[in-house]
This record gives C-alpha cells, structure tokens and sequence, in this order.
C-alpha cells in the first residue's frame, strides 16, 4: 500500500534520515521504533509532506506522492496523527473534529454521522464536545487527535507516538484502538517509544536508529531479539 | 463641565473607537495566520470610502435611492479591496515570505505609497464629501443630539464584530482560519491549504479596511491622503486590544476612543498626545497588551 | 599599531587647518549664471527657454493649495509665451512638489537656483517652508512671490535689507486678523470672543496674531482658546467648549476641510455666536464638503471673489476652459498674479533677477485679476493685498459668496 | 591590530573624498543634498546598529532626531552654548531618551515594540507642534549660523564638519562592530537566551544599545538644527522614522556599508524624482518594493553574494586576529573543582497553569561529577534544565548553589555564578562566525569599556587578541579549529552542539549543563561529542547532562537522576538504574502496559 524508496532527508546541514526503505501492507500494523533522535517523526513528516525529502520516492497505492503538499495527501486517504497531538486548542472538541471533515466537504449529515461515530469510539469526547481542546488532559487530547485524523475516513492512518506522555490506562485506550481500525480494515503505520507494546500489536515493524533502518521483520520475532534492549539502553 | 457633555464625549469615543476597532481586527486576522500585518491598511481603508463616495454618488446622481446607492457601494467596495487585500499578499507578503524579520513592514508600506499616489490621481488631492445614507439627520434627545450616521456606525460596527465572530467560530472556513493561525502543520494534515488560508486572510482584512472606508468616510471627508492617520489608530488600537485577541481588540478600540473624548473635555488639542502617552504606560506594564496572551518560551 | 585616537585627533587637526588655511574659494551659490543668459539675450539666436521656478506643495496638507497655484501660474506662463515670449524666448516653468515639509523645499529650491537657474520664483504654500527658505533666495538675489502662505513674519525677514527680495500676492494674517477684529470689535463692539484655530502653522501663527492683536490694539484677550489637530476628526468639543464659554462670536483659523468639519460640528451641536474665519473658509471645498451648511452666520475675509468685477468672471471662465473645473479659484488668481508680476517685469526689463526684482518694486501700471493694485508694492510694503483691500464676505442664498453687509 | 589598510579605507579615503568633493560639486544645491546624506547617514549608522546587529525595532527614530534638534537649538539660542557643544549635549539627551524607550520596551516584541517606538515618536512630534513657546511649533524657529572658534561655518565648511563627524561614527561603529561590543549586540539580537546564559545581561546591553543608537540620531537632530538656521515641527513625522528603517533594510542591515548604500537610496533617489511630482510617491514605492522582493538581503547583502564584495561584509570572519596555529597541546582552562555539594534542588517544583511540569524534585549534584537526568518525553527534563539556568523561576523549592540561595537570580546571575549550558534547540549565534560564537562566551572575562572599544585602544585588539586565541584553543579541543571561520549556521547539526558546548566552556564554568547534547547528531559526531564529554569529565569538570542516547549517558555519567511525569522516580550509578525495573517500564514500556495490551492480543 504505502512504499518507500530510498529516501533521505536533512535539516541544513543535518542528515536525519538516510536512505530509508519500508513498506506498509493494506491490512496490517506496522510499527517504527527507536530511540530518540532516531529520525521516527522525520519519516512521517516526509511521507506527509510536512518535510521535503532529499532523495527517494514514496508510493502510495502505485502513486508517487513525494513532493505532494502535506494539505493534498489526506485528500488520497492518507491521515497523519502528528507527534504531541497538536489538536486546536483555541477550539472546541467538536470543532476538532469538524475540521478533521474539512477536505471530504460532505454534506452536514454524512459529517455528523462521522462525529457520532468517533463520539462512540471515544465516549469521553462527547461528554466533553463543547470544551476548548487546549482544557483536555494529555490522553484526551491523544484521543482527540486519532478522531481528528479519523474524520476524513482514510484507508492509511499514521500515528506518531500516541502513547507519549500518557498514562498507561490511556496507553492501552489508544492501542485497543488501533487494533480497532485494523479489525475494521484499515490499515495503520505506528511510531513507537513504548517498544514493547508496539511490538506487542504490530503485525510487523521497523527499528529506526540514527536515521537508518537497523532491523525489520515480524514482530513478534523482534519482540525476542535481546539486542532491541541494547538499542535502547546502551550496552557498557 | 456637565454631564451632557461627559455623555456626549463617551458617545462619541464609542463610535470613532468601534470603526477603528473594525479596521484593527484586519491587523488581527492576518497576524495570526502569516504572523504579518499591513502596514498599510490605513491607506486601504481611504481606498474603501473613496470608492464608497464615488459610487453613492454615481448611482444617486442617476435617480437611484439613498439605500440602494449605500448597499451597491458597499457590495462594489467589498469586492474591490477583498482583490486588493488578496494582491497585496501577492506581491508584498508572499514573495517575502523567506524574511524572518521585518520586511514585510517596508513592503506594505511601499504598497501604500503607491495606493495613495493611485488615489491622488484618481481623486485629487483635496478631500471629499462623502454623504451618508441618512444625511445630515440628527436624533434629538432633548439632553443631546445625535447624528444617525453615528448610531448607525455604532450598529454597524457591532453587527460586524458579531458577523465576524460567527465567521471566525462557527463556520467551516473561520475554523480552519483558526486552525491555521494555532498550528500551520496541523492545520494542513486536516487537507487546509495554509497558503490559500493566507490570501483568505488578506481578503477578509482588506475588506474590513474597505468597509471601516465606507463607515468612516462620512465622518471624515475622505481624501487620498488620510490614511496614514486612520491606519495608525487602528494600529493603535489593535496593539491595547492584544493582536491576537479579537474580542480584546474591540474593547480596546471603545476604551481608546472613550478616553481620548473624555479628555477633550479638559483639552481638545492634545488628545492625541494623550492616547500615545496612554499606549507607553500600557505597553510597559503589560508588553502584551490588555488582553494579549502572555506565552512562556520553551527553550 | 598607534592608537586611534590619535588618528581623530590627526582628524580634527586636518579640519582646521582646512577651515584656518586653505578655505576654498567656491561660491555658496551661483548667482551669475543668469547674468550670462540676460547679457546676450540680445543677440542669441538660440531661443533657449528660461526657467520660472515654483516650489510648492503637490502633497500633503497644502496640496489643493499648490494645485491651485500651479494651474495659475501655468495660465500666465501660457500667455506669456504665446506673446512671444521675451524677445522670442519662452518661459519655462520648473516645478518641485516640497511635500509641506521645510526641509524638502530647501532641496528644492536650492535645486531650482542652482541647477535650474531660475530667474524667480513663485513660492510655497505653507508659511514655515517659506520661512526655512527664503534665506536662500534673498541670498541669491533671486525674486520670490509668495502666492499662498500668510504667515505675517515671511516678508519682514529682510525688510531691513539692501533689497527685499521677497513680495507676496495674498492677504496675510496681520491683515486678515486686523480686518476680523475691526469688524468684530470696532463695528460691532463685542468683548467675548472665543478662537478656534488648528495645530498646524497656519492656525498657531493666527493665534499668535489675534492674541497679539487684541493685547496691543484693544487691550483684550480672547474669552477662551480652542486647539486641535487637522487630522482630528470630530469638532464638537470645540464647539462645545465655545458654547459653555458663552461667546458672542468665534474667531476660527484653519483650512477648508476644517472649516467644513467646524460647520457640520456647529450642525450637530448648535452654536449660539456666529464664525468669523480666514480666507481658506472661502475656498469652494467647502461648499462641497457641506453644501448649505455654510449658510447663516458664517463670515470669512477674501480679497477676490470670481464675480468681482470682469476681469476676475474673465480669468474664472478662462481657468474653466482650460482644466473644466476651478478647484481654488483665490490660489489660482494669486498664483497667476505672482507669475504675471514676474513675466510682465520680465518682458519690461529682461532676465537679469536683480532687476526683475527691481520692476516688480516699482510697477505702477500692474493689472491683476486678484484686488491687487496697480501699484502693488514699495520698497517698504511688500504685501500685495492691504486693509484695504480685503473684505468681510459671507454666502448669500444662491450659495455665492458676497460681500458682507 | 590597526593595520595601514584599516585607517586607509575607513579615514584616508573618505577624507580625500569629502575634501575633493566641493571642488568638484560646486553649487549650493549639491552641496545642501550632501549635507542632508551626511546628516541622515549618522542617523542610519546608529538605526542599523540597532536594527541591524541587536535585531530590535525602531518605527520612533524621528523622536531622537528631534529631540537632538530641538535641544540643540534651545541650548544655543536660549542659553548661548557653543553649537558643537550644543548639539553633544543634546545628543547624550537623546541617548536618555533611548534608555528610556528601551525600558519601557523591554518585554515588548514584534508589533508591539513597533508600537512603543512609534507611541514615543508620535508623542515626540506632537510636543514638538504644540510646545510652541520652545519649539515654535510648525511656524518654526530660527537657529544660528554654526561657528566654531569664531570661524562661521559656511555651507562647504558645514558639509566638511558633518562629514569628518560621519567618518569618525563611522569609524566608532566599525570599531564597536568588530569589538566584543558588536559581537554582544549581535549575539543578543540573534538569540536572547542563549546571551542570557553566557552572562549577558541582555536588559543592560539592549538599553545600552538604544542609547548609542539615540546619541547618534540625536548628533543627527542637532546638526540638522543648524543645516538651515530653521526648524519646524513639520519635519518630525511618522514619515521620517519609516525613512530611516527603508535606509538600514534596503541597505543591507547589520553590514558596515549598508547604511551609506541606503542613504544614498532614500537621499539620492528622491532627487531623481523630483520631476515626477504627481508620480514619485508610486515611483519610490515602486522601486522599494521590487528592491524589497528582488534582494531580501538588501543591497549590500546582495552584492556579498558576488565574491568581489566580499571582503566589505561585515559577516565574514575577521581574519586580522593573528591567532597562532602552533602544534602545542591545548588545554583546557577551568576553575579549580570543587568536591562536595555543588548544586542541590531542593522540592523544586514548575507549574504551568494547572500543568505541573516538574513536582516536587530533588536532586544533589557533586563537585567533579557528570549528572545524568533522564527520562522519556514529557518527563520535565527540559522544565529542570530551564529552571537550573534560571530561564524559568520555579514555582516552588529553593536552588542551591555553593550553598548560596540562588533560586530568584536572572540566567545572566546565574551564569556570573559559573553555571551554563547548552540548549535542545540549538540556540547559535547565527549571523556569526564560530570563532565570535565562543568568543562571546568569554564575556564575563572582558575588562575594557565602551569608550575604549569605541576607539579600539591597543588594550581592546590586544584583548581580542588573547580571547581569540583562547576561543580558538577552545575550538581545538573539540575539534573544530578548521571550522572557525565559517557562518555557524553553516556547520551540520552534531558540529553545532559541539561549538555550543565550546561556548559554554568559555564562560570557564564550574557547571556545564548540557541539554541533549547528542540530539539530531550523526554517529561520527556523536562519537565526538562522547569523546569531548568524557575529556571534559577527565579534566575534572562538573557536567550536568541531559541525553536520550543510552550509550551515552550510561558510559559517561557517574550518577542518574530519572524522571517521569515530572516526578523523580529513582536515582543512582548507571548500573543501578540499568537494572532498574521502574526505568525499563518508563522507557520501554512497562509490564504493566503490556498486559494491558497483551489482553487484546496475542503475541506468539
């Protein structure tokens, strides 16, 4: 479903990634862990076109979309729910959730059905609707921000971090979720500090270090290798 | 003093203060989107009641009544400078885009300098009358009397604020201003062109410049070099308010245009010195302004 | 590596030594070159125009003011060389917008003396530009007439010169107070008057002039002064304030569109004593700006009306086919007036400044559209437009201004 | 050093010039047109150095010149001071003036410092139109012809004066420019914090800097005084003070020639357009736009780019330093360590609104020790280095240092006490080279005062000289010496945490706290960095340090501090803490959180 080739990216001077190559499969759960610093969000952002890439392509269902503006990929089905959340916070939950609609431009109804939905997936939004987003607490805003992207009804969700910061209840909140969306059929593409539990639901996934891929495979089979530890930790 | 005077002096104040208030929330509707504002929006709202004079003329003279006059030379002036707010982005923002720093100030002063030249040769040099759709008709109250025009402007200029306020808050296209202006990146993942957002956001403020143009300019006696004034006491008015707060622009626009007409009651010609005298001690003590909002850096 | 100190030092040794020792022998200005174009005037073959000079505002407070002057001084540019000229050469006029600023008609008239060579000059609109200049000309021998500004000092800066070189065809505030105060306290015998008067030059200098005034011939001081700026947008507090002082007629200096806004203010609020103002009141903006409002108890000095007599209707009709419109008929009469003094004394006398100056001193046979006489000035008086020949005049019902009864 | 070509350049050839120029110009006009370049030359000297090095805004500049003019005016006319004299007094009350805008500026940033400034200018010119008893309002007021010594000035002699006035502001600028004065004014106009850090006393320096800017637009008011023996409130306007900043940005701001380029702009330009009376507002507009949209860097910024030009950029790297290229090892020079308590935080705790950032945390840090803090994101380690450097005041608890109470200082109080830091977000100096980068880190250490760079006295190049050289030692040992000449913004990322930990050292500090100092960086230059901290920890530096790269941390640091949720959640020597079951659930996710999610699936 989603491809990328090759594909390098820096800062100035600063090399973030470089040469990366990774595929998401339609159905599955990918996961992209690593370290900090590891160039995890960077990717994100180049396949969203928040970051103009170096070099490399990324294919989306066949099409190239490097170079596409960040305002025109959600218009392919792609959605992106960017690290630290960054919901409105000067605007109200529902509103978040309107906003989320803004390129599908359908009809009042079709759009509030959607808000019913994601108000079903998160009761605690609808009890707080009308409240600015700024007031909600860290996993509420993370929840907020996964039906923010959910609201276009796209076929590629991308999650950057959404267990930052949050409160291993929560954690586990936004996880079922995904879980969810797979169930559902979506396909989804996760960036991970929580190692473990990312690899705990992932189909299969990526280790990021130092803006190069080190590992990849099933996750499960990663979920044994001793030396992901060592990645993290450092060995002395 | 008495008391008649006192209320005149606050009608007053409150009149001036909410035309400057619509002018100033131009400034806010682009410094929040493209953290830039024009310096020259005094210029375009001369442009506006120039254009508003010329029409209502126009179309009076022809046998078209007073209102239909009023309504054709706002629809005309809405259009004109929505394009001209929509090109100074264009040419004076856009391109300068790179800056960091204070370009677009002298960029948009530039544009002025060559809107006020356009209006000159246009209208001449002198100022105009520019009638109100009410005449000269005055209220008459027993203890004062009031111009219509100003109770008009007066309503006129909370209708705006409150359209403004439903734009901004309720519809698709002002949330995804907002949006916009809390977070670009953000913003464009929902599929919200930033950029598109930017013009939209030139267009609305230089239709504000050109509606202040068309409620002003009865007051006034518009003319091609009356703009610098106006755009300055909106200016004015939009730093008080706190730039980023509409609703704090507009209060500050009806304190700034009270207090400047209570202290004509002690002294007509220094008025002005005592605004700006008021502005330092403000922005002193709250660098914000009354009602900006105080952010703390993240280093 | 000596320190650099001693190099400023070294620095401002060098200037004086320059300023002490070697001053060099360069002119401040130029003023032979037009001697050079009026000695072989007579057998130049060449028709070289000559520059006229008019140095005014095109922008800014005072621009409708230069407008008006330039359209006149154009007309009788315009006659003047389709008469031939002087001796086959044509006048040339060279104009400089000083953007109301005095800094900026320094520059430019310096420019016009020195890189033009003008012959004469029509001057400014706005007193203080006039004031920050005038040095120059007089320095220059170069004659200027000054169409607009009224500001009393211009013309007695150098009267105690070997020659003034500064005349002025417009009424000037001593004049145009003394005319309202006469009118106001002599004939009428009010003691409580109030003045209203703008920020700018113009309106301070006549406050100046009617304190003074007052102090000096009638021993009376104005019941109570009201300032405001010409940006200001809104007159009523000074109404206001002239209706709590209860006075028995208000003295108000300032341009047109204040004029206007003070009628509309006195509209609006209602003032119980009538408005004596200056000649600016009488400039057709603000009939435009407030149409019948200037009826009832509004009187203003003039020294030209355009139904004055025939030569005045003549000169207006001119201006009306010329450009369709007249935007300020007085400053285009005072403007025309100012280059007329200076062609017909060039056709009299030639190009040579110092005598251009000399005939415009001693005309005895000048004819204006402007009251002016025909014999403007002396060496002692010049100022155009006397007592005598101003009026008080007021709109009658047809909207046309009249003298006052 | 003043080398010949120095003097050549900025006093021989100007002189020559300004001598020869009336020979050549010789009308009154032109000579008036010179007389006004010079006289709003000195004023556009003084803006760029506020604009274009400190990065602050001006919109007001219109007030110093007229409060120059106006108190030079009085003082010669009313009290009979000599006009020289006159016009240095009221320059240095123009510069009081400055002071005062820049207080009741402070805190006020982007518009709303445009508006102060404006606020102030207008106030200015309305006092100036309506004092009329003092300023004769916009009737005006006569000044006298200026004499010096008995000697009247006349127009040429005038024009010479200001001109010899320009050159020796100019050459007090360009000294200013490349002393340490210019480099602080730079440094805090490219970054407040980092200055802050370094033991800038920004609030002091930016006063300072508005002051010499006023004194210079107020030389600027007092010899326009006297260009035409008249002045007049109508020539201090809004208009004026736009002027000005068109002049320094159109120019190049922040180069050394981009104020006579701008003020041939806004001087000569309108000359030309002076026959073009209904059109030249639309031609000036014009041509400042396309200038504007064509050269963004101004013009002088445009021309550095063609290499001719490039020895004129004041952004290239002064190369006069002589700095000594021997093979010698160089060393590291810091205070004596100290064993024991150096810092303690005691329940220091950071609110933000109802977020609490850090709550309630203590931690010790020992003399001659590498501290580590981590944690995940979120944790507070920011909040904690913020609060350490006095960025942030904490909302509660106290800071120790030394034992000494220093929780209520100033950054720039706490860097005077020996403690610095380097920042996430990489906080350079960008319009500087590396070298003036670290040298400004040895502000603490400079003795000579404003007077003296002014002049650039041997004991000021003699101490660039030695803090050069210092900076450049600095440099070695991180190993960046071959860089020292380039734009620090050029560097890549690793390479610029390295010149910020120099910097850091160059305060000489008994604290170096380094915030994620290996983030963004390439493996090979995370070696280095490694390699510089474990150097640094040899020679007995204390080191608090804040990192995410495990390797790091658990192979340098001698003690742990971690953090959660702004709590600390344990503390201890890398192996402790490696072991550590509470560190291994913040970071990778503990059991708890697996078994959450493990319940809605399987794992093999």
């Amino acid at each position: 479903m989603l491809q990328v080739q090759n594909l390098s990216v820096s800062y100035g001077q600063a090399s973030a990634l470089h040469k990366v190559s990774m595929e998401v499969n339609e159905g599955e759960i990918v996961a992209v862990i690593g370290p900090n610093g590891a160039g995890k969000t960077t990717l994100l952002k180049a396949i969203t076109g928040l970051q103009k890439a170096k070099e490399g392509t990324i294919l989306y269902k066949g099409n190239e979309i490097s170079g596409t503006p960040a305002h025109k990929i959600l218009g392919y089905g792609l959605s992106h729910v960017p690290q630290g959340r960054q919901v409105f916070g000067d605007q109200s939950v529902e509103d978040n959730l309107i906003l989320g609609a803004f390129s599908i431009k359908k009809e009042k109804q079709k759009i509030q059905e959607l808000i019913e939905r994601e108000y079903e997936r998160f009761p605690r939004l609808k009890e707080r609707r009308s409240q600015h987003a700024g007031t909600l607490s860290g996993g509420e805003q993370q929840m907020l921000a996964v039906s923010r992207a959910l609201m276009s009804d796209p076929d590629l969700v991308i999650l950057d971090e959404p267990s930052m910061g949050l409160s291993p209840i929560f954690v586990k909140q936004i996880f079922d979720t995904l879980l969810e969306l797979k169930k559902s059929g979506k396909t989804v593409m996760v960036v991970e500090q929580l190692a473990m539990a990312a690899l705990a639901i992932s189909d299969r996934a990526y280790v990021l270090q130092v803006g190069e891929v080190k590992l990849h495979g099933e996750s499960r089979d990663l979920l044994r290798d001793n030396s992901l530890v060592k990645t993290y930790l450092g060995s002395k | 003093m008495e008391l008649t005077d006192i209320l005149k002096a606050l009608i007053n104040g409150l009149v001036y203060g909410s035309v400057y208030a619509i002018i100033a929330q131009g400034y806010y509707i682009t410094f929040i989107t493209t953290k830039t504002l024009n310096f020259g929006q005094g210029d375009f709202v001369m442009l506006g009641s120039l254009i508003g004079l010329s029409t209502f003329i126009t179309i009076t003279a022809t046998g078209g009544s007073v209102w239909i006059a009023f309504i054709a030379s706002l629809l005309l002036v809405i259009v004109i400078l929505g394009i001209c707010g929509w090109g100074l982005e264009q040419v004076a923002i856009r391109p300068l885009k790179s800056w960091h720093s204070i370009g677009w100030i002298l960029s948009t002063v530039a544009v002025s300098m060559i809107v006020r030249n356009v209006a000159m040769l246009i209208w001449g040099r002198d100022v105009l009358m520019a009638p109100s759709p009410f005449g000269r008709a005055i209220l008459d109250l027993g203890i004062m009397k009031i111009r219509y025009h100003d109770i008009f402007v007066l309503v006129s200029a909370v209708v705006i604020m409150l359209l403004l306020y439903v734009f901004l808050k309720k519809s698709l296209f002002g949330k995804a201003l907002e949006a916009v202006a809390f977070n670009r990146d953000a913003a464009s993942l929902m599929g919200i062109n930033p950029r598109l957002m930017a013009s939209i956001a030139f267009i609305i403020a230089g239709i504000l410049a050109g509606v202040g143009g068309v409620l002003v300019g009865p007051m006034v006696h518009p003319g091609a070099f009356i703009g610098l004034f106006l755009g300055l006491k909106a200016f004015a008015v939009a730093i008080i308010g706190g730039i980023e707060n509409p609703r704090g622009i507009f209060i500050g626009g009806l304190l700034l245009g009270v207090l400047e007409n209570l202290f004509t009651l002690y002294s007509t010609s220094m008025k002005e010195a005592a605004a700006f005298f008021l502005i330092l001690v403000i922005l002193a003590v709250l660098p914000q302004g009354l009602f900006g909002k105080r952010v703390k850096e993240k280093f | 590596m000596k320190k650099s100190s001693a190099i400023i030092l070294v620095a401002f040794m060098v200037l004086f030594t320059i300023l002490a020792g070697c001053s060099p022998k360069v002119e401040e200005t130029k003023t032979n070159t037009n001697t050079a174009a009026s000695s072989d005037s007579g057998d130049s073959s060449s028709k070289e125009p000559f520059n006229i000079g008019l140095a005014i505002s095109m922008s800014g407070g005072t621009a409708l003011f230069g407008e008006g002057v330039k359209r006149g001084v154009d007309l009788a540019v315009k006659e003047f060389n389709d008469a031939g000229g002087y001796e086959g050469q044509n006048a040339n006029l060279v104009l400089y917008d000083d953007e109301a600023k005095p800094e900026k008609s320094v520059e430019i008239v310096q420019k016009l003396i020195s890189q033009d060579n003008i012959v004469a000059l029509v001057g400014p609109a706005n007193s203080g530009n006039a004031m920050a200049h005038i040095q120059f000309t007089q320095e220059a021998k170069i004659p200027e007439v000054v169409p607009v500004a009224t500001g009393t000092q211009i013309t007695q800066e150098f009267k105690d010169a070997d020659k003034n070189y500064i005349f002025r065809v417009a009424p000037l505030d001593g004049v145009q107070v003394s005319a309202i105060l006469k009118e106001l306290i002599d004939k009428q015998g009010l003691t409580k008057l109030g003045v209203i008067h703008d920020t700018e030059g113009y309106g301070q200098g006549g406050r100046e002039d009617i304190v003074k005034q007052m102090k000096e011939n009638y021993n009376m001081e104005p019941t109570v002064i009201s300032a405001f700026d010409p940006k200001e947008l809104n007159l009523e507090p000074s109404i206001r304030e002239m209706n709590n002082a209860g006075v028995e007629a208000v003295i108000f200096y300032g341009l047109a569109p204040q004029s206007a806004k003070l009628l509309e203010a006195r509209f609006n609020e209602g003032l119980d004593a009538p408005i004596y103002a200056t000649w600016a009141t009488g400039d057709p903006t603000v009939l435009n700006l407030v149409g019948d409002l200037v009826k009832g108890d509004l009187f203003f000095v003039q020294s030209f009306t355009i139904d004055q007599n025939d030569v005045a209707k003549k000169f207006h009709e001119k201006v009306m086919d010329t450009y369709g419109e007249d935007v300020f008929p007085i400053a285009t009469a005072q403007g025309y007036d100012s280059a007329k003094l200076i062609l017909d004394a060039i056709t009299k006398v030639g190009l040579d400044s110092e005598k251009i100056r000399d005939q415009i001193e001693s005309f005895t046979d000048f004819e204006g559209v402007t009251a002016i006489k025909s014999e403007p000035f002396t060496k002692d008086n010049h100022e155009a437009f006397g007592i005598d020949e101003v009026f008080i005049a007021t709109y009658n019902d047809d909207l046309q201004i009249v003298a006052a009864e | 050093m003043i080398k010949a070509k120095w003097w050549i350049y900025q006093i021989g050839i100007p002189l020559v010039l300004l001598y020869a120029f009336p020979w050549f110009f010789n009308n009154a006009h032109t000579i008036h047109v010179a007389q006004t370049f010079l006289i709003t030359y000195i004023v556009i000297v003084g803006l760029n150095l506020l604009v274009g090095l400190s990065n602050q805004l001006s919109l007001g500049h219109v007030g110093f010149y007229a409060i120059g003019a106006y108190a030079s005016a009085i003082l010669t006319m009313k009290v009979g001071l000599n006009f020289f004299a006159s016009i240095l007094i009221s320059a240095l009350i123009a510069a009081v003036f400055g002071a005062i805008v820049a207080l009741l500026s402070l805190r006020a940033k982007g518009p709303y410092l445009a508006m102060v400034t404006i606020a102030f200018g207008e106030l200015v010119s309305i006092i100036a139109n309506r004092w009329v008893d003092v300023t004769g309002g916009p009737a005006g007021i006569k000044t006298s012809v200026p004499s010096l010594f008995g000697f009247e000035l006349g127009p040429i002699q005038y024009m010479w004066f200001i001109g010899l006035l320009a050159i020796i502001f100019t050459a007090g600028a360009t000294n200013i420019f490349r002393g340490r004065f210019g480099r602080t004014f730079t440094a805090f106009g490219n970054s407040e914090v980092a200055s802050e850090v370094l033991g800038i006393n920004v609030r002091k320096w930016k006063i300072l800097a508005f002051s010499v800017s006023a004194f210079l637009a107020g030389v600027g008011g007092g010899l326009f005084a006297f260009q035409n023996q008249f002045i007049s409130s109508t020539t201090f306007e809004l208009n004026l003070s736009i002027m000005f900043l068109i002049a320094v940005i159109i120019g190049g701001s922040g180069t050394k020639i981009g104020p006579i380029i701008g003020t041939v702009v806004i001087i000569g330009l309108p000359q030309f357009l002076h026959n073009f009376v209904d059109y030249h507002l639309m031609i000036f507009g014009g041509i400042l736009l396309i200038a504007l949209i064509l050269l963004p860097d101004g013009i002088v910024g445009a021309l550095t780019k063609l290499s001719f030009f490039k020895k004129f950029s004041s952004k290239k790297v002064n190369t006069e330093l002589g700095i000594l290229h021997d093979d010698r090892e160089a060393t590291i020079d810091l205070p004596d360590g100290i064993s024991g308590k150096l810092l303690e935080l005691q329940n220091i705790s950071m609110h933000f609104g109802g977020l609490k950032a850090i709550d309630d945390v203590e931690i010790e840090v020992l003399g001659g020790t590498v501290h580590g803090i981590i944690g995940p994101n979120g944790s507070g380690k920011s909040t904690t280095v913020n609060v350490l450097s006095g960025v942030y005041m904490p909302s509660g608890g106290n800071l120790l240092w030394k034992g000494k109470n220093i929780t209520k200082y100033a950054p720039h109080g706490i860097a005077q006490e020996g403690i610095t830091r380097t920042f996430q977000n990489l906080q350079l100096f960008e319009d500087m080279s590396v070298l003036q980068n670290v040298m400004v880190g040895f502000h603490r250490h400079f003795k000579t005062g404003f007077l003296k760079n002014l002049l650039y006295l041997g004991q000021v190049s003699n101490e660039e000289r030695y803090y050069a050289q210092k900076a450049y030692d600095l440099l070695r040992i991180v190993g960046l010496e071959e860089r020292a000449y380039e734009k620090a913004s050029d560097l890549p990322y690793g390479e610029q945490r390295l010149v910020e930990i120099a910097r850091g050292l160059a305060l000489k500090p008994d604290l170096l706290i380094l915030d994620e100092p290996a983030a963004g960086a390439s493996p090979k230059e995370i070696e280095k960095i490694m390699d510089v901290i474990q150097r640094l920890k040899n020679a007995g530096l204390s080191i608090i340090l804040v990192e995410h790269h495990m390797d790091i941390v658990m192979n340098i640091c001698d003690y742990i501090t971690v953090l959660d949720f702004g709590k600390k959640i344990c503390e201890g020597t890398p192996e402790t803490i490696q072991n550590d079951p509470r560190v291994i659930e913040a970071y990778l996710g503990g059991e708890e959180v697996n078994q959450l999610v493990a319940g809605t699936k399987f794992v093999g």
